[in-house]
């Protein structure tokens, strides 16, 4: 889950790292009160989930109210990679003698999280990672005891311009790793750390990802979900423990395994279909989360049929052949639906599938064939 | 022979009592494992489909001498499951929950590695099957039959679809295991095709990828670098769009990064074929066999 | 540093041990206050550090609040092991259907924290130790993880008397571990933790012992100190962050070093004489230390003469020197002082001393001989 | 030979440039010690009596290859620098530092055993000084004489104290090492003994013990199974009251148990002679070693 710039200063100031003042705005009217009662230079900032926002436009230096309204005039409705600006964050513009990149992300190939700090500071880090690698300072941080203070002194002296900004650095790192931690964060940068002329240290700019599988320990950073951000079926079915991304085309698939599921949308892709979607349903599925799924699936108007692949191992079959005859049952599907069974319980599945009008399938090939031809044949059965 | 569990291995099911633990344990007992133990807190005593149940898997290997566990316990609970199993000197722990926090396995890992001699399988594992031997975990096992192909995946019913394949077309499975679809995972492709290079029983391996991370790309190395048998490959996820998290937690294009493209590339740079699609995964097969 | 009952149990609260409820007296109308209020059956408790206090008649049930008011008028001024009470403990009388050990200590031969838990609860754990034991079952935690849920359940189980309480009582032994590492405890016990008839699980009694070394960044711990429960010097000399133990001898020791400061204790009782304290001033000393150190020997007036036994290492025999002249700086000393100084800087602090009326000592057995012989002597020089 | 230090240790001093760090550094230069380098962060490119200072110890051991450190620091930071010292490679790291929280010492030594092959001696502890080739630490080198007598204590002066007196006796010493005060404590009585045994210089060892624990005791045990070299001892605190902390964070005398008498008795009854008073200690040796 990606969280905004305002949220994870929010989430870095109770961590002890040096935030400067900044309060968000929803309309232009909000953003010049706030400048007028700061009575300092601001700088306004899109609040959105995409990167790139000071090439899009999305950052504008403001003097005084009159021209942070402007800019949050300009900035409130624009559309950066393809997501609307809903918030803008005013916050204290500041006098940048020095800019450092420093960041923790959970690092795969590593297993555990890696800290980097870079003196080029400011600018696209992935672009220095492929450019000039040898810019970035990397550091595996032992999960067991986080970030010590030697290591962080350490990555300090490498990167400040100075002995008294790399002492206070050192002091803010421990701090951004402990709110990666505690945050369940699998991201979490401030780029840049600025030094001003005076020698302050400050964090003006910050992001951070959420780990989902941390969301439920962590009520108070799932709260910080952006619902505008996402679909509103990406949303129940992720209440309903259901993996779904919408896509664009006309073949729903309902497939219980990730893998699978990706395979099934890429054989859809094979045959010449266009699939409508990911969907997984899990193992230990429930009839409950089968009919969730179909419920979603009957909510996008673009899916001209419906392709179930259920390959049983801890997901029962009998269970997922119960969530489709509970989903249809009363009325006839409004579109038609291939089904393919095959593993634990399959033959109990077959049976409950049995008296229903649900078009069977024997293997992955054929379902994926039918659901292709289905959706091209308007009103059609196969 | 096979790789990490056979008809000697013992095993001991945390999480017995539960309802997936108890369906399960039914399962692996049908398919002939040597489920020896069962451990659920405060139900030592009772019997679940005739096996013992203890409080604690310490208890559990003082009393049957289990050296492989299994968990069903919630997601919340998994860590402390295999850390218990750990330290009661578990060889092999497979791990099938899925949502544990990744920074959590990263920790779990650390730990492992500095406090014991425990292989851990997943999290978000299936399991794994030896036909005709012994099976740990949840992979359907009438799908399978014994032979040479070893099988290694990041996916769970993706693997049955293709050793269900396998099988129908005559290539039994030396040992068919699922490495699970997490970030963070404790045994990784490396680790498995190093097992079933010197397992004189696999004569071939099939592995199963899918997008995000670059497991494939080192895979490929290694296999360049150090594999005598064959490997022929699917990668999942060629339709999936960048940035989205395609229900594992592992499979995300993020920053460019992690394509089916360049795992594509990255087989078949080594020539390790890769099937287009899964029923395919036996032309191969057959091709490198015959 | 010990603590009072009522100050572990708070801790203990605050951890999410379940604690029944209770409040501090200081006069007998004040426990009977209390228990008036809470209005049913009370225990009432000597807050005193010094174990048996129930064998000592410290520990009395009371039905209603004139036993309560009675109780406490005996066990306020009473004496247990040469300590005065001066505060009860009323806290809830409790049905015990079973009682329990169990403690955390720092382990000296582990080098760790050792947590142990006994069936045999509610009695001298130290004999139960001794007597029998195979019945503690002991577990060493590992400090960087601290004790883990399957640790305390695979302990609950050993002990307790049904699975029910197993299960709530795993739930508390990490709780203890935690309030034991958060406070830098060398020890915490619960005995008894006890179950009730209706299967309710209580920590009853409560002990923790805190290292002296955690209490500088303890503030929260520090401030329980029981100021009535040492002398007064004794509290003067820690400020100073010097070591001082009070006895019952007439020769007086200024020591720098444990070590040395024991065995010259030592020393002067082999030569026939009586220490007056053992007093470390510890390395890295500064005059203002040496200063302080005499004004709390002068200030006992048991001493009659005082030896400085300097052996310089850290410590500098000049900044030893120092104190020496600033102390007896205008007057002359009431008592004969005996110094001797080796080591570190020692021609200088001999130079420093050189023109005083202190008595100087080649060797520590000269020096301790001089200081015995003189304590001896009244008003005599050696 | 000596044990653990010689004319080749080279030695960094972590808080080189504060007032005690300064002032030992120069203490140790003048003794011979090899001084290589200086930390402390922020003050990189200064010297310190002549002594190169960096701002970590990953980067003087880098450049000048130091293999052993001496911390300065004030105690609340000395947890830190010893970790830093053996995350750099350090081997072998003395502590001087007093006052440190036990628990955090119990973490590091565990954290030393899961991540390095460092040595910690101390905390609390005065150091150590191989007379004539190396000192590390704050004993005062003027004291000490080459020799055969290795030295080993819980104490810090009452050790220059019988080591002053064997010195004017004309017994030098191979190696006087402080092990510190403290109840936990990174080098015990009984590592010390193995590594004096096996030194070929050393030919009796006089050990200095005190009240608390049962340290003494088991290096009794120890003496009696493993060392063919005489041990001479002497114990401080007979006079100390029970439950009572003489000083040491680790002299108390508490539920009965750590008594000076109990550890007189353990050495008597492994023939191990115990002087009464420091002075005697040299008679002790006297008699041993003609």
């Amino acid at each position: 889950m990606n969280i905004h710039e305002y949220q994870a200063k929010e989430i870095f100031r109770k961590h002890g790292i040096p935030v400067p003042w900044g309060e968000v705005a929803e309309t232009p009217e909000q953003a010049k009160k706030l400048a007028a009662d700061f009575g300092k230079p601001v700088v306004v900032k899109a609040q959105v989930h995409a990167g790139g926002r000071g090439k899009a436009g999305g950052v504008k230096l403001a003097a005084g109210a009159e021209e942070a309204e402007t800019a949050a005039g300009k900035i409130l409705g624009m559309e950066i990679k393809g997501l609307t600006v809903r918030k803008v964050l005013v916050t204290e513009a500041m006098d940048i003698a020095a800019e450092i990149y420093v960041g923790v992300l959970m690092d795969r190939k590593l297993g555990g999280p890696l800290f980097m700090v870079s003196a080029a500071g400011g600018i696209d880090i992935e672009q220095v990672a492929r450019e000039t690698p040898e810019k970035i300072h990397k550091f595996a941080v032992d999960p067991l005891r986080g970030l010590r203070s030697f290591e962080a002194r350490n990555l300090a002296f490498r990167v400040m311009p100075d002995a008294d900004s790399a002492k206070a650095a050192a002091k803010i790192f421990p701090c951004l790793y402990q709110a990666f931690a505690d945050s369940d964060a699998s991201l979490a940068e401030i780029n840049p750390l600025i030094v001003t002329k005076d020698g302050e240290v400050w964090a003006i700019d910050a992001k951070m990802n959420i780990d989902d599988n941390g969301l439920d320990r962590r009520p108070e950073i799932a709260a910080l979900r952006d619902a505008d951000a996402e679909a509103p079926e990406e949303g129940e079915a992720r209440n309903s423990e259901l993996s779904y991304v919408k896509l664009d085309g006309n073949v729903g698939c309902v497939v219980n395994g990730a893998g699978l599921a990706m395979a099934t949308m890429d054989l859809i892709k094979h045959h010449g279909g266009d699939p409508a979607n990911f969907l997984d349903i899990g193992g230990s599925s429930s009839p409950e989360k089968v009919t969730t799924a179909m419920r979603i699936i009957y909510a996008d108007k673009n899916v001209k049929s419906i392709l179930f692949n259920i390959f049983g191992g801890i997901t029962r079959c009998d269970d997922v052949a119960r969530g489709i005859v509970e989903a249809v049952k009363g009325s006839p599907p409004p579109i038609p639906i291939v089904v393919r069974l095959t593993g634990t319980n399959e033959e109990e599945g077959r049976k409950i599938l049995g008296k229903t009008d649900l078009i069977p399938a024997a293997t992955m090939d054929e379902a994926v064939q039918k659901a292709v031809e289905l959706a091209e044949t308007p009103g059609g059965t196969a | 022979m096979s790789i990490l569990i056979d008809g000697k291995t013992k095993v001991v099911v945390q999480g017995a009592t539960g309802r997936d633990g108890s369906f399960h344990t039914k399962q692996m007992l049908d398919y002939g494992t040597d489920v020896v133990a069962g451990v659920t807190p405060g139900k030592a005593g009772e019997r679940i489909h005739g096996v013992p149940v203890f409080n604690s898997v310490e208890d559990a290997v003082n009393e049957t001498g289990a050296d492989t566990s299994i968990l069903f316990v919630p997601h919340r609970f998994a860590v402390d499951a295999v850390n218990e199993a750990a330290a009661a000197g578990i060889s092999l722990v497979v791990c099938v929950s899925e949502g544990i926090p990744i920074l959590d396995m990263a920790r779990v890992m650390k730990d492992l590695k500095n406090n014991s001699a425990t292989r851990m399988i997943g999290p978000n594992s299936p399991g794994l099957i030896s036909p005709g031997k012994s099976k740990v975990g949840i992979i359907p096992g009438q799908i399978m039959d014994q032979g040479n192909v070893g099988v290694v995946s990041r996916s769970g019913t993706l693997t049955y679809e293709v050793a269900h394949h396998l099988s129908h077309a005559g290539f039994g499975q030396s040992t068919v295991i699922g490495i699970g679809g997490d970030p963070i995972i404790g045994t990784g492709f490396i680790d498995v095709l190093r097992l079933f290079e010197a397992d004189p029983e696999t004569e071939l391996v099939v592995l199963i990828g899918e997008i995000g991370g670059t497991d494939e790309e080192e895979a490929a190395r290694f296999i360049k670098e150090k594999m005598s048998k064959p490997v022929v490959a699917f990668i999942a996820g060629q339709t999936a769009p960048p940035g989205r998290r395609m229900g594992h937690a592992g499979a995300i294009v993020s920053g460019g990064k992690g394509t089916a493209k360049e795992k594509i590339e990255a087989f078949r740079d080594v020539n390790v074929e890769v099937a287009d699609i899964p029923s395919r995964i036996v032309d191969l097969v057959k091709a490198k066999l015959s």
